[in-house]
């Protein structure tokens, strides 16, 4: 069975079961600032939602119309600068703007900058497409240093949300209340991209990612349909730079440079690109590997290429793909069969992954580590990186780990060919 | 690992949210929020070295502040983004810490002194102070000051003050080229060389002022071939990294033979890539004197830190000056927790610098007046090189706690 | 359903006209002044050697390249400089020799999707597709004409050959254009296979002008009111089945050696 | 009019060290269809081996061996990644090419470190070869212009004279007819890809001592070898070279003349206004053509994908 199945997308009405996951979802927005309530924690929470609406935006062109962007964070920080602008005007000049309104000003913005681009750019996908986006991206990066009146320099622009009128007495002078503000229009824009998917333009862009020719010949015009989703993508990526601009009060040249524009296509392709939910899963762990990992090794970037070389060649559907590819064994009720071979393949290669990272640490640290200080700590052990005790260590795990992991790795294969097989053989 | 990047709590324990406030004689933290991973992790963590061995050596050596709270030095990777130094300020201050230390990129530093403003506006029971050790935006002082900001560098209008009369003592220039990075410091920069020149010697000709973007350019050749073909004498330049380098090794290649001034050419490796071809050529206005050492007390320090870091190099002197001065104020204020005294004390505070000179604190903007010196690149007289390369900078002219009456536009709002 | 066979009397407009159409690939003439006129309601198969250019003709007719010189016309109008879409839009719909269908998405997807540009949906952003229960019940129409309703759900990639071929052709009619052109629907088929397509194709064209392009005889002869025969680019014979297969010129250039080795 | 000819020879070393990137970058997006973003990585690696190799045999051994190692390391990539990751189609190849850009970086920190290296140019080669009206021209300059004009006359005679060659480019215009030929077309393709990357892997040795060898080498020139070859028509090797120098002397030239932005607005009939401060243009006015002169490829890149999608020389879009 390839995971190609999982590409089909079944015409449903609304139904419980297709309400159900915003639900939980929603649920799950609400109750988890009470779980962790720290201002940091909510400011981590905030930066995942917003990176969240962010990679969803991505994935209307990456993932549902094909389209290979390397400059999409310059329609986040346009509908952000233009955000913080509006921030500032409400200060200014006492506008009757509640907050919670803005992002839509930044996603209006961040759709006329698409619009602008789009009409030129959709016009070829592929390659021709890419280098659009990438000479647009660097081109809007530079002037975004040059034309200071608009983009503020190397400083920003920056603003005070607590100007605005107070909605229901609330003035957002703490994070908690900014956070039940980008978890509404989280839940709202998530919606809407869903809902957009299901409509003709969004079946449309689907039918251009597979085959743009033949949906030439059904009537439609494969360049107004990648236009019309890259305008979209192009609203959702301004609000989440307006959502941007609440939460940060600042919006300076690093939201719409290339950097950026290229961890929202690393993100979404680890959190996997041929479903709606990749994206949201993508932002998650990516928000929590750079806080977690950044705080504990100096080369967590390395880690992060590493992971995301590993991915496109191994798992080119991200990790919604892997987590899909179980749904046939548990619709066939043999996903138990999987346990067993996934212990005893996985654990070894955990360990042997473990290994391997020891040894890059120790690798790093005998490099680059001040003359003398000899002494580092890995995994909860102190010891002396300069002798060779803990490194031929690490490289013996690693190489354990690994043949383990090889050998029982048949095994595995066998077990999933039969969790992927009806009862009664090959259907 | 280094000790050095045991960075506080991991954010896994942010989020598992269980977070004190600070207790009463803990050690007083203070989170260094520079780069420490990206491409300018080499000055990020360099800083850091320096602001871990002052801690120790000024004062945690000698008991520590107050009833004998030490100070530690709480290190957060901001990667030189705006973004991240605002996530990083946050769990600093869920971590109960109240002194900010931050450098690299006044892009950063204006992030980090408005929203610790917002902040400490917001909430009034939990106050932090930001001591900015290197972002050298004169606004930081002028139209965007606030009471929790000081600034223990000079900024860039001061550095200039203190070139130029240097250059206007100097009768062999007479035409003098401006180039640098396209953004709002490279523009200070040469707007401040223009009318302070235009000022203190009007018959120097600007033979040439020019901006270049910014980590853009692979070659610098023909930037360098219009400083020759100009005929300037000196050329002035606020560049840094790699456009630092680039552009000093094309102007002296192509046969340019007078003196570079610049703001950041050392350190880094970027002395050591300099190396023979910088000698005599380029110069550094820069606080703090390192070649010949100003006082025993400096050598001692100096050599204590070489024996800790062997390949550090200490190229900014004033983080010693500014743990110094912080302890100072928090014993002359009594408490390391009531930021407000802490920062009374700070304001106007003189202090005697190992590194030569006093620093004086003016209250009006909370900006440092001290002793501004131009170095020059060398080999020669050196006692403390940077990069191990033999080279090091080297005491040219001192211009004594330049700009002291300058004028500022900081409207300074007290709590 | 004969009524149209002798369309060179007819004083309808055709619902293909083609004059004179010529195209080169560089110093290549592929295509050397075809000359067509296909009337409403009629059944046109063109035959002809492989290489002859049958392709091209449908590729030029539907505006996948551009003719050199010539024009087409669709029910009296010219198509000249039109895109794909837009002569799809007039009322014309194509299928593939290579099976060209959208393959990461299923079955019914497929369908649907060929429905939306006639159902009048157009780029809207403001229905769901899903909610339109016409739309729903006309691509499940289309499924159980072409018999793939039991493969609803599977994405077409995964479909054995002939179900593809089905769905090409399916997609192809879907959209009610009545100007349909095949272009070899039983290529590479079973003799059951082929049996049944014919049937489908009989079926789902009803009322309709079909063109098709064919290797099968037996389709050819079964299904066309009228052949053309095109031979390096140019059009030796057109008539009715027993006009073209009297044709001295056809025996000689093609359908003698074919209908040879037939039997 | 001196200082025209002084600049015309700083935009050729340019336009030529370009070209050697975009020449092997070219090779590899004609035969494989994919554009290699870690191409400039591989410039990079270059430079780093044979200033690691230059601090013990010299950087004469490492001129000739850096160029090998990094063709190797090529070539494995080619037959270990990019072969596998080609099944899932063109766009996950680019972001595979994309994601390993990014490692390579992140190794190059790793074992290098993030400072800037002191590889110098070598000591033979340090003297002024000629100078025109008081402007030295470097005789490495001189020696780099040898370099890049003698791999692209071997590149030449490879791709006209010899068997390879026309294989290569049989495989250009008919990518599948030459596997129908009976060619090894994976072997070929591995092939290719390995001496586009030691082509970049020369360029990095030789640019290294002048352009500063540092992590952020590859992504200051990356996207512009991107900007070349998509200028001069994607697959087009004469377009690559035309586009090479072509950007090399724009920038050179936009560097060392200063045009103003306001005397061209002034020219197509714009007026200046009085009160700058408050207009939201104010600083397109005052642009000059140095300021903007690395970016300019970038304007060119995207008008020219606007009104020619297949660039300057192409025939296919991609």
């Amino acid at each position: 069975m390839t995971d190609t199945t999982l590409h089909s997308s079944q015409p449903r009405l609304i139904t419980l079961g297709g309400a159900l996951p915003w639900l939980i979802g929603s649920l799950f927005l609400l109750v988890m600032p009470q779980v962790f309530t720290s201002n940091s924690a909510i400011t981590i929470m905030n930066q995942m939602a917003i990176t969240i609406v962010f990679a969803l935006s991505y994935n209307m062109l990456l993932g549902q119309g094909g389209m290979l962007s390397f400059g999409h964070a310059v329609y986040m920080g346009m509908g952000g600068f233009m955000c913080v602008h509006f921030m500032n005007y409400i200060e200014d000049y006492s506008l009757p703007i509640p907050l919670p309104v803005l992002p839509i000003f930044g996603g209006l913005f961040g759709m006329g900058v698409a619009m602008i681009i789009g009409s030129f750019s959709t016009r070829k996908a592929g390659t021709i497409f890419a280098m659009i986006s990438l000479g647009v991206g660097e081109l809007i990066a530079a002037c975004s240093v040059i034309i200071v009146a608009f983009f503020g320099g190397e400083e920003g622009v920056s603003g005070d949300r607590t100007m605005g009128p107070p909605v229901f007495g609330i003035e957002f002078l703490h994070q908690i209340e900014v956070y039940y503000l980008t978890a509404f229009w989280l839940v709202l824009s998530a919606l809407l991209m869903y809902l957009f998917s299901r409509t003709p333009v969004g079946r449309m862009a689907n039918a251009v990612r597979d085959n743009p020719e033949r949906a030439e010949f059904l009537g439609y015009s494969s360049r107004w349909v990648r236009f019309f989703s890259f305008v979209a993508a192009g609203f959702f990526a301004g609000i989440a730079g307006g959502l941007f601009a609440i939460n940060y009060e600042i919006v300076t040249e690093e939201n719409l440079n290339l950097v950026q524009s290229g961890s929202i296509l690393l993100i979404t392709f680890l959190g996997g690109v041929g479903f709606f939910f990749g994206p949201i899963l993508g932002a998650i762990v990516f928000t929590l590997l750079q806080s977690v990992l950044s705080l504990q090794t100096e080369i967590w970037q390395l880690y992060l290429g590493l992971l995301f070389v590993a991915t496109v060649m191994f798992f080119p559907g991200g990790l919604a793909g892997v987590i899909m590819m179980h749904t046939l064994p548990f619709r066939l009720g043999k996903a138990r069969l999987l346990l067993r071979p996934y212990v005893k393949t996985l654990l070894p290669a955990l360990i042997g992954l473990l290994g391997t990272a020891g040894g890059m640490e120790i690798l790093y640290h005998l490099r680059h580590a001040a003359l003398g200080e000899n002494e580092m700590s890995l995994y909860w052990i102190s010891f002396d990186s300069h002798s060779v005790l803990p490194i031929a260590i690490c490289l013996l795990t690693a190489a354990g780990g690994f043949w383990l992991a090889k050998r029982n790795a048949p095994e595995l294969a066998d077990a999933w060919h039969e969790a992927n097989t009806p009862n009664g053989g090959v259907a | 690992m280094r000790k050095s990047i045991k960075y506080g709590v991991s954010a896994a324990l942010a989020l598992s949210c269980i977070v004190s406030a600070a207790a009463a004689a803990e050690n007083v933290k203070i989170a260094f929020i520079d780069p420490l991973s990206g491409p300018f992790a080499s000055t990020g963590s360099n800083g850091l070295k320096q602001y871990e061995f002052a801690a120790d050596e000024l004062v945690n050596k000698n008991g520590g502040v107050l009833d004998g709270r030490k100070f530690e030095i709480v290190a957060f990777d901001n990667k030189v983004s705006p973004k991240e130094s605002l996530i990083q300020l946050q769990v600093a201050i869920d971590q109960g810490i109240h002194y900010v230390v931050q450098g690299n990129s006044s892009g950063v530093a204006n992030a980090l002194t408005e929203a610790i403003e917002k902040h400490n506006r917001r909430n009034p029971d939990n106050r932090v102070l930001f001591l900015n050790y290197a972002a050298v935006d004169p606004v930081l002082t002028n139209d965007k000051c606030n009471f929790w900001h000081f600034r223990l560098d000079a900024n860039s209008d001061i550095k200039m003050d203190a070139l130029t009369d240097v250059i206007a003592q100097n009768p062999d220039i007479k035409k003098v080229y401006i180039i640098g990075q396209d953004y709002g410091f490279g523009k200070a920069v040469a707007a401040a060389a223009v009318s302070m020149l235009g000022e203190k010697r009007p018959d120097i000709e600007i033979v040439g002022n020019e901006l270049h973007p910014i980590g853009k350019v692979k070659d610098f050749t023909p930037y360098a071939r219009k400083v020759v073909s100009s005929g300037a004498d000196a050329v002035i330049t606020g560049n840094w990294g790699s456009d630092m380098l680039g552009l000093g090794k094309a102007v002296i290649e192509n046969g340019f033979k007078g003196p570079i001034y610049t703001y950041y050419a050392a350190g880094s490796g970027i002395t050591a890539a300099f190396g023979e071809s910088g000698k005599g050529s380029i110069r550094l206005i820069s606080e703090g004197q390192v070649n010949p050492p100003y006082s025993d007390r400096a050598k001692e320090v100096y050599d204590g830190f070489r024996a800790r870091y062997p390949e550090g190099n200490i190229d900014m002197p004033r983080i010693f000056n500014t743990v110094d001065m912080l302890a100072n104020a928090i014993n002359e204020a009594g408490t390391a927790d009531d930021v407000v005294a802490v920062a009374h004390a700070l304001e106007g505070m003189t202090y005697e610098s190992m590194w030569g000179g006093k620093v004086y604190i003016r209250p009006e903007d909370h900006q440092a007046i001290q002793d501004i010196n131009v170095l020059v690149h060398t080999n020669e007289g050196i006692t403390y090189d940077y990069d191990n390369s033999g080279y090091g900078v080297l005491l040219e002219h001192k211009v004594e706690m330049a700009s002291a009456d300058s004028p500022t536009t900081c409207k300074m709002k007290r709590p | 359903m004969n009524a149209m066979t002798q369309s060179g009397l007819s004083t309808a407009t055709p619902a293909l006209q083609i004059e004179d159409l010529r195209k080169s690939f560089g110093k290549a003439e592929i295509m050397r002044g075809v000359n067509l006129s296909i009337g409403a309601g009629e059944r046109h198969a063109v035959i002809g050697p492989n290489g002859a250019g049958k392709s091209t003709l449908f590729n030029l007719i539907t505006g996948r390249f551009p003719p050199t010189s010539g024009t087409v016309r669709l029910h009296g109008h010219d198509l000249a400089g039109l895109a794909p879409f837009q002569i799809n839009r007039m009322g014309l719909s194509r299928s593939f020799q290579i099976t060209n269908i959208f393959p990461k998405m299923s079955v019914f997807e497929n369908v649907r999707c060929s429905l939306l540009w006639a159902q009048g949906y157009r780029y809207s952003f403001w229905n769901m597709v899903n909610r339109s229960r016409a739309l729903t019940h006309a691509a499940e129409e289309i499924l159980e004409q072409i018999n793939l309703t039991n493969r609803r759900d599977l994405p077409a990639g995964v479909l054995s050959y002939a179900e593809q071929r089905a769905l090409e052709i399916g997609i192809t009619i879907a959209g009610g254009a009545n100007v349909i052109m095949l272009d070899e629907p039983t290529a590479g088929m079973s003799h059951s296979e082929t049996d049944y397509i014919m049937d489908l194709i009989r079926r789902v064209t009803e009322n309709k002008t079909l063109v098709m392009v064919e290797h099968d005889m037996g389709v050819v002869f079964g299904l066309a009111d009228r052949i053309s025969v095109l031979v390096y680019g140019e059009i030796i014979a057109t008539g009715t089945p027993e006009e073209v297969r009297a044709n001295p010129k056809v025996q000689e250039a093609y359908l003698g050696a074919v209908l040879e080795a037939d039997h | 009019m001196e200082l025209i000819l002084v600049n015309l020879i700083d935009g050729l070393v340019t336009g030529l060290l370009l070209f050697m990137l975009s020449a092997g970058l070219t090779l590899i997006f004609s035969m494989m269809g994919v554009l290699n973003f870690a191409h400039a990585s591989f410039y990079m690696l270059g430079a780093y081996f044979a200033y690691q190799i230059s601090l013990f045999l010299g950087f004469w051994m490492g001129l000739l061996i850096a160029p090998v190692i990094v063709g190797l390391l090529g070539a494995l990539v080619e037959r270990y990644g990019l072969r596998r990751v080609h099944q899932y189609g063109h766009v996950p190849e680019l972001i595979f090419t994309f994601g390993l850009a990014l490692l390579i970086e992140e190794l190059v920190q790793f074992i290098w470190g993030k400072d800037q290296m002191p590889y110098t140019v070598p000591e033979i080669l340090q003297f002024s070869a000629f100078s025109i009206a008081g402007n030295a021209i470097p005789a490495y300059k001189v020696f780099m212009i040898f370099i890049s004009v003698g791999i692209f006359i071997g590149l030449l005679f490879v791709l006209t004279r010899t068997r390879v060659g026309m294989v290569i480019q049989a495989a250009l215009s008919y990518p599948r007819t030459v596997e129908a030929l009976g060619h090894n077309v994976p072997l070929v393709f591995m092939g290719v890809f390995g001496v586009g990357t030691a082509l970049a892997g020369v360029a990095g040795v030789i640019a290294g001592p002048v352009l500063s060898t540092f992590p952020g080498m590859a992504v200051v020139l990356g996207s512009i070898v991107f900007v070349t070859i998509v200028i001069g028509g994607l697959g087009s090797l004469s377009g690559a070279l035309v586009a090479s120098l072509l950007i090399g002397w724009i920038t050179t030239f936009a560097k060392a003349y200063t045009l103003r932005m306001e005397d061209f607005l002034s020219w197509i009939g714009f007026h200046k206004p009085v009160d700058m401060s408050e207009s939201l243009l104010r600083d397109v006015w005052t642009l000059t053509s140095p300021q903007v002169a690395d970016i300019l490829p970038y304007l060119l890149m995207v008008l020219i994908l606007v009104f020619r999608p297949y660039g300057l020389f192409g025939k296919r879009d991609a």
